[in-house]
């Protein structure tokens, strides 16, 4: 359904715009009907960068992101709208995804006015009410309100339904779940899963592993703005091959065994990678050499559906 | 007992009128012990946490003691607490990292905070350089401005600064919310080296990230709309909780292992009441499936175990 | 839900509070004063009716200055002096500031920094010492001029406001949201920017116009502003050169004291009121 | 939300009354408070609160024997020289340095000081006794060579004010150690008369091989003189003198002087001059101070010269000078027709209170009385007639022509007028205000202007101005000042300050008749008024400038430590209260022989 082919997104930076600082580095996968794919990485790696890409909300520096087989940055102005009534995000903060000084309900106005113009009211209202059912969200309880009338998770369902009005297929969820107290973030988390079920297609972009886990098949593990390992979520999570990907697992708190070894990489001060491995100076494996300083790895398939870009996989 | 609290309650005042953020919290800490203080955002953890060392503007202390190594804080007094601040009970507080001034080298940040204690920075400065090699900084770090330094470098530098006069009780309010998981984990386990090395006695971790507390906490107290629910060792906690609020919370936590495609979590239905005007008896009430009419009224902090408090009158009742 | 419709909204809201029409009621009295009170002078502005200082009286309704001048009258025309150097000076700050901010912060880049570095040069250039200047070139200052310079060195403060709050604007969630909705640049602009700036702007100018009055009478007081006609601060500059103060003459200084500090300290009351309107979270506080 | 509406009220309450109190200097606008709506940017303004009233600190010198005056130092003292007549520190001439004679205006008497006495042997030699045992402050005696190195110095160096005294004065010789011969080839005796109490004598063993110019324009600090006083001390605040007990007066003179200490306060604006005054913190003030007249019945212990009306001397005309090389002030009929125009009365009642007294029309202070020729006056004088303003317009062919309520002038061009003073003066301002509101009433249109003081004169001395209220001559021995003032030729390109005829009014006749008075001996009185006459007619026919009113010797005096000032009461001293430079040595000196200390307990 959507495929990323070598998306790459450069910023200019210094007093005269005279470096390049890469945001996302020829970054390659797809995604296939109905599936949900977890976009890992802390914070600066760059997913949130891709999502909006995706949504054509960031310009591609170089490389193309193909839906369906149009590559989406040939869709001219007029044809955006179709993009969009297939292709939603939601973001992190619900609150800022709502302008203050209108109620919640805007939001659904303006799709009203742009994607239903000739939908009668009527006809509207009960749309609405469907999909702020399939959301789990009584309508009674949510409408005509200003936005920090509600909670985070109400919001955040509101505008999950406000993608649901429309013909949907792909949506970008970024970090929707972060900023939602653990007694409701499960539940969105169970809402996207539902979706999904229904075929809504899924960029899960998250820092948190454990999120990933449940709600996804395969999972993108990114680092500096480039895939270090992508697979499906078993493998990456279980025998992750990549030293970073390995770095991540093992610092995941669990709730039921504690932390086996102890860290020793703290982390130093952020440096400007260009060449070679984006993740050398913090490597600690033993084979690593010259030529990881030298060369980008590229992501090589070390079982069949789980790629890693490390020197040591190179064969 | 390195802590002792009976009955602390602490409101906020707002326009609207008082906000009842912490009701007649009673429990102890021992010697060593870093206990984990978890619960959603408005439950009242900060508030506990900050009215140990610092009562703010809005902060009205009502009622209850705090003993500490058997001396009682005059948490009420703002001037009387400032002989304990810092050597006895000391706070990283949440957003440390950017509270630093950014035009202050550390140093010198270092140097007045210590002179501000009326304690000698010379007769410091050698434990502060071991202190910063424990935790991998380069003493350089005294020269640079705090914008220099990672979020992590920034992390540490706070921890060691507010450890550096071994207070008894040390509160770390969200530490690790703003941390990549790697770094992360590096605080934690930080925290639990600190206290180890006998650099503070005692610890409170706020967080309302359970499985950070379950890798460093030896105790985890849940506390639910300003009222504490439940204190119990973190196994016990995790695999045993006895409180409603508690075995809910723990089952929503989506766990590497856990795929929706095989197991459905679920939230807790319902939001927490609003403190302004709180609901009387259990708060948890509403949102609880084995409520009855007992919950109506507040249900005491009972060690059902030992070292195991439940406050829930269904645990009493099946208890007893 | 007994929700007042959306048009009305604001109105009502705005009818509801009371720092608003507190605010407003003040100067709403003042501009009333400006207005019509010259019509009920019974002396003309600044001549020297009297034979010199008289305390307020039923001939002289505010007492007359040591030189023999109606103070009602001078107050009353230098009220209305006081609203419009507000106006204009408060007004061209505010739109300078806002074609300035508003460039800068929707359209970033190169075009913002150009507009930043004349911002910033325009704010750290000394006021007085320009004023000084002026002063030696221009013999004759009216309240125009005066209003002009005032709005034409007080909008970086709007500009660096309206630029931060179009900037913040323009990167706020719900912008990308109406983007992914499909609406064009202009209609985001003006749907989704633009109400959330109108409130603000509005507010910039209600501050602005405060501080073009505070700037007036400050420089009125130390002898810099308009060499023609009359305004409070011109009237507590002579009060001030008359010793008003050490003889004794309040009536003289204390009506164009009052009314700065009444009409100044209303349009920042209203200028919190409009917050709350304006932001339905302050609402409820 | 409601504390922080409170504090910005406070604060703006707190800003007003600091812009009512003082001369606040706030730039920050409240500006559009960014982020935060709370305006805390009203704070500046507050924090302003620099209080000019502070008083300078008086804790150095016992009260009692201390006389503490303000009025003359505008600024701190920079200069102890005695050749920089405009900007020399208080007292550097009469209390510091003396003169030959000292010469009371109120009494028309030469007074002997340095000199025993002077005498025209003939038409062009005046013999010079100086007066034994004159001792300067270091001890050394002042003798004919003092004297002489003196005024010969006006002759080695052209930038000493004196040195046009060498066009006219051929040589000095010394007869012996204090007597000297002053030969002349065209003897000015006016002139002369008046260099006799305003050169100070300079120390020749101090000054003798300074260069020209560290001689003008040196500071000369500390001054050696051999006057009363010495130097004490000078800082930001304020300049100070002390006693010299060994002044040769004392023995000499016969003459005491009763301050211990003279420290004089810099002003800071006539308005804190009023505050120090009614705090008793001044016992000689010679500020102008509005309002003084209700100050005086007010039970302050402040007396004046006058107990009433007037309250003070006269010590200068202000005039209206108008620039003659302007149309249409460069009609004499235009210029009379002003002159009937403004009511000065108003100006003297309302601006001032009545501290000050009309000028008559030939604008001679009151101390030259005889020399009014009333015929004269009587005949050409002018007095407020708005009516006779009006015919005499007409008569000239002013007309309004545009219906505009203002006159155009007979070639139809339009009138618009400025009339200007300095920037703060708030006398004047109200002064010119008055003026223009007379001229509007008889159709000249002009407006009141304020630019700042050097801006205004400036365009005076360059000759670009319409109208400009001055008064830079001050009242001395001879009336020839005063013309030389209103007709001081030759008319230069730029002129400087104190000269006079800003306007530039040419007339060849009447210079030559300046000139004669100038050649004409004090003595003779009648001579005098003879040539006076002519150029009252020329004066009144022409008005080349407009006397208004006679501005005040501003003296308030304080009695609570010391008393007997003077005062026009029988048996007070009759000296001219001001320490303004050039009073001194007009009696002002000998007023401190006179004060009386308040007995302390």
């Amino acid at each position: 359904m959507l495929k990323l082919s070598e998306i790459t997104k450069t910023y200019k930076v210094g007093t005269f715009g005279g470096k390049s600082l890469y945001a996302v580095r020829k970054v390659s996968f797809d995604i296939k009907d109905g599936e949900v794919i977890s976009l890992i990485g802390e914070s600066g790696s760059g997913k949130s960068t891709i999502g909006r890409m995706i949504l054509k909300l960031t310009s591609i520096t170089s490389g193309s992101i193909e839906f369906n087989g149009q590559d989406i940055s040939t869709i001219k102005k007029a044809d955006l709208k179709d993009y969009y009534s297939h292709v939603q995000g939601v973001f992190q903060d619900p609150f800022s995804s709502c302008n203050p000084i209108f109620k919640a309900d805007r939001i659904f106005e303006i799709m009203h006015e742009e994607f239903f113009p000739s939908m009668p009211r009527e006809e509207w209202d009960e749309k609405l009410v469907e999909a702020l059912h399939c959301v789990g969200l009584n309508p009674e309880h949510v409408q005509n309100k200003f936005p920090h009338q509600l909670s985070g998770g109400q919001l955040q369902r509101f505008l999950i339904a406000r993608a649901l009005l429309l013909d949907l297929k792909f949506l970008v969820a970024d970090e929707i779940i972060s900023m939602l107290d653990a007694s409701t973030r499960i539940d969105v988390l169970n809402l996207l899963a539902d979706l999904k079920s229904h075929g809504l297609s899924i960029l899960f972009i998250t820092h948190d592993l454990s999120l990933g886990y449940y709600i996804s098949e395969r999972a993108v593990i990114l680092y500096k703005g480039t895939v270090v390992e992508m697979g499906e979520t078993d493998k990456i999570y279980h025998t992750p091959l990549h030293p970073y990907t390995q770095m991540l697992m093992a610092s995941v708190p669990h709730l039921d065994h504690k932390w086996e070894q102890k860290t020793t990489d703290l982390g130093g001060k952020v440096e400007d990678i260009t060449e070679g491995c984006v993740y050398f100076s913090r490597c600690p494996l033993e084979g690593k050499g010259e030529q990881c300083r030298a060369d980008i790895p590229p992501l090589v398939e070390v079982e069949p559906g789980h790629q890693v870009a490390c020197c040591c996989f190179q064969k | 007992m390195s802590l002792n609290i009976e009955n602390l309650t602490v409101y906020y005042q707002t326009l609207k009128g008082e906000v009842h953020a912490l009701e007649d919290a009673s429990f102890s800490l021992t010697d060593g012990e870093i206990m984990g203080l978890a619960g959603e955002s408005g439950c009242g953890k900060t508030t506990l946490g900050t009215s140990l060392i610092l009562l703010n503007g809005r902060m009205r202390y009502i009622r209850g003691t705090v003993l500490l190594d058997g001396q009682e804080l005059p948490i009420w007094d703002n001037r009387g607490m400032d002989e304990f601040r810092f050597k006895q009970v000391s706070l990283i507080p949440q957003y440390a990292m950017s509270a630093m001034n950014p035009t202050r080298r550390i140093g010198k940040m270092v140097h007045e905070l210590i002179e501000a204690r009326h304690e000698d920075y010379n007769e410091i400065m050698p434990e502060l350089k071991r202190r910063l090699d424990l935790v991998e900084l380069p003493q350089e770090v005294l020269k640079l401005y705090p914008i220099e330094l990672s979020g992590g470098m920034k992390q540490r530098m706070v921890m060691v600064l507010s450890t550096l006069l071994n207070p008894s009780l040390l509160i770390a309010d969200e530490i690790t919310s703003a941390l990549d998981v790697s770094t992360q984990k590096a605080v934690v386990e930080m925290l639990a080296e600190f206290r180890d090395r006998k650099f503070v006695k005692s610890m409170i971790v706020i967080t309302h990230d359970i499985s950070i507390l379950s890798q460093v906490a030896d105790s985890i107290m849940v506390m639910y709309a300003g009222q504490l629910s439940e204190k119990a060792p973190t196994e016990t906690i995790i695999r045993h909780a006895r409180h409603p609020y508690t075995k809910l919370l723990i089952s929503s936590l989506p766990k590497v292992g856990i795929k929706y495609s095989e197991e459905i979590l679920h939230g807790i239905p319902g939001k927490p009441p609003l403190l302004l005007d709180p609901p009387i008896g259990c708060r948890f009430r509403d949102r609880c499936p084995v409520a009855y009419e007992k919950c109506t009224q507040v249900p005491p902090f009972l060690e059902l175990d030992k070292d195991h408090f439940v406050a829930c009158w269904k645990e009493f009742e099946e208890h007893a | 839900m007994s929700e007042p419709k959306k048009k009305n909204e604001f109105l009502y809201f705005a009818m509801r509070n009371g720092k608003l029409k507190v605010g407003a009621v003040i100067v709403f009295i003042f501009v009333l004063i400006a207005i019509f009170g010259p019509k009920f002078a019974r002396y003309p502005l600044n001549e020297f009716v009297a034979g010199g200082p008289n305390p307020p009286s039923a001939d002289f309704y505010m007492g007359t200055t040591a030189y023999g001048q109606d103070v009602y009258a001078q107050f009353v025309y230098g009220l209305g002096t006081t609203f419009i150097v507000g106006i204009i000076g408060g007004g061209l700050a505010t739109l300078l500031g806002m074609l300035v901010g508003f460039v800068g912060g929707y359209k970033g880049g190169w075009v913002d920094e150009v507009l930043n570095i004349i911002t910033n040069i325009i704010l750290v250039i000394p006021t007085f010492a320009l004023l000084l200047i002026m002063v030696a070139y221009l013999k004759l200052r009216g309240v125009l001029i005066e209003s002009i310079f005032i709005g034409l060195t007080s909008w970086p403060w709007a500009a660096r406001a309206i630029r931060a709050q179009t900037f913040s604007l323009a990167n706020r969630e719900f912008v990308d949201l109406a983007k992914l909705s499909g609406m064009k640049t202009m209609k985001i602009l003006f749907r989704e920017i633009a109400p959330n700036m109108m409130s603000y702007l509005f507010m910039t100018f209600i501050l602005q116009f405060g501080g073009a009055i505070l700037t007036a009478a400050t420089l009125d007081f130390i002898g810099l502003g308009p060499t023609q006609g009359v305004s409070l601060g011109l009237m507590m500059n002579w009060a001030t050169n008359g010793s008003a103060l050490l003889l004794g003459y309040w009536w003289w200084f204390v009506p164009p004291g009052i009314a700065i500090t009444a009409v100044v300290g209303a349009l920042y009351i209203m200028n919190v009121g409009l917050d709350e309107v304006f932001n339905p979270k302050l609402r409820e506080m | 939300m409601r504390k922080v509406v409170l504090t910005i009220l406070s604060l703006i309450m707190v800003a007003s009354f600091v812009l009512i109190g003082c001369a606040s200097t706030a730039a920050d606008t409240p500006a559009a408070a960014a982020e935060s709506t709370t305006a805390e940017e009203a704070a500046p303004v507050a924090e302003e609160a620099a209080m000019e009233e502070a008083a300078p600190a008086m804790v150095d010198y016992p009260r009692a024997e201390t006389l503490y005056t303000m009025g003359k130092q505008w600024g701190p003292a920079t200069s102890w020289n005695p050749l920089q007549q405009g900007s020399y520190a208080m007292g550097t001439i009469g209390l510091c340095y003396e003169t030959l004679f000292l010469y009371n205006p109120l009494t028309d008497e030469y007074i002997p000081w340095i000199a025993d006495s002077g005498d025209w042997v003939d038409d062009t030699t005046y013999q010079l006794k100086i007066k034994e045992g004159v001792t300067f402050s270091d001890g050394e005696a002042l003798t004919a060579d003092d004297v002489i190195f003196t005024l010969e110095m006006g002759k080695n160096f052209q930038s000493v004010y004196y040195s046009e005294l060498w066009a006219w004065l051929d040589s000095v010789e010394k007869v012996d150690d204090y007597t000297i011969t002053m030969m002349f080839t065209n003897p000015l005796y006016q002139e002369w008369a008046n260099y006799l109490y305003s050169i100070a004598i300079l120390p020749q063993h101090l000054w003798e091989g300074l260069t020209e110019e560290e001689a003008v324009v040196g500071a000369n600090q500390p001054p050696v003189g051999s006057g009363p006083y010495m130097y004490e001390s000078a800082d930001e605040a304020k300049v100070a003198w002390v006693r010299n007990d060994s002044w040769w007066g004392i023995k000499g003179l016969g003459l005491e002087v009763a301050p211990k200490y003279i420290v004089d306060i810099n002003n800071i604006s006539n308005n804190a001059a009023l505050g120090m005054v009614l705090q008793g913190q001044v016992d000689l003030d010679n500020n102008y101070l509005p309002g003084i007249a209700s100050v005086i019945n007010g039970g302050y212990g402040i007396t004046t010269y006058y107990p009433d009306e007037p309250y003070m001397l006269s010590a200068n005309t202000a005039w209206l000078v108008m620039n003659l090389t302007k149309a249409p002030m460069d009609d004499a009929a235009f210029r009379r027709a002003v002159s009937f125009a403004i009511k000065v009365e108003d100006i003297v009642s309302k601006d001032y209170g009545n501290i000050v007294v009309p000028a008559n029309s030939t604008g001679l202070l009151p101390i030259w009385d005889q020399f009014v020729d009333q015929d004269v006056v009587d005949e050409l004088g002018f007095s407020y007639d708005p009516d006779e303003a009006k015919a005499i317009l007409a008569a000239a062919g002013y007309k309004d022509i545009d219906g505009d309520g203002f006159v155009e002038a007979p070639d139809g061009s339009t009138i618009a007028l400025e009339i200007g003073c300095p920037n703060g003066w708030s006398d004047w301002m109200v002064a010119i205000q008055i003026i223009s509101q007379n001229l509007k009433e008889v159709g000249i249109n002009v407006e009141p202007v304020y630019p700042d003081y050097s801006a205004l004169t400036a365009g005076l001395y360059g000759g670009d101005f319409d109208m400009v209220i001055n008064n830079d001559a001050q009242m001395s021995n001879t009336v020839w000042s005063y013309y030389h003032f209103i007709f001081y030729h030759p008319i230069k390109e730029q002129m400087i300050s104190g000269t006079g005829n800003y306007g530039r009014y040419e007339n060849q006749e009447v210079f030559d008749l300046v000139d004669q008075l100038d050649a004409t001996p004090i003595t003779d009185v009648e001579g005098m008024k003879a040539i006076i006459s002519q150029i009252q007619t020329i004066q009144l026919t022409d008005v080349p400038m407009i006397p208004l009113w006679y501005n005040g010797v501003w003296a308030q005096t304080d009695n609570t430590y010391w008393t007997n000032w003077p005062s026009s009461a029988e048996g007070a001293p009759k000296y001219v209260p001001a320490t303004w430079n050039g009073y001194w040595n007009m009696g002002a000196v000998l007023m401190l022989t006179e004060l009386e200390p308040v007995a302390a307990e």
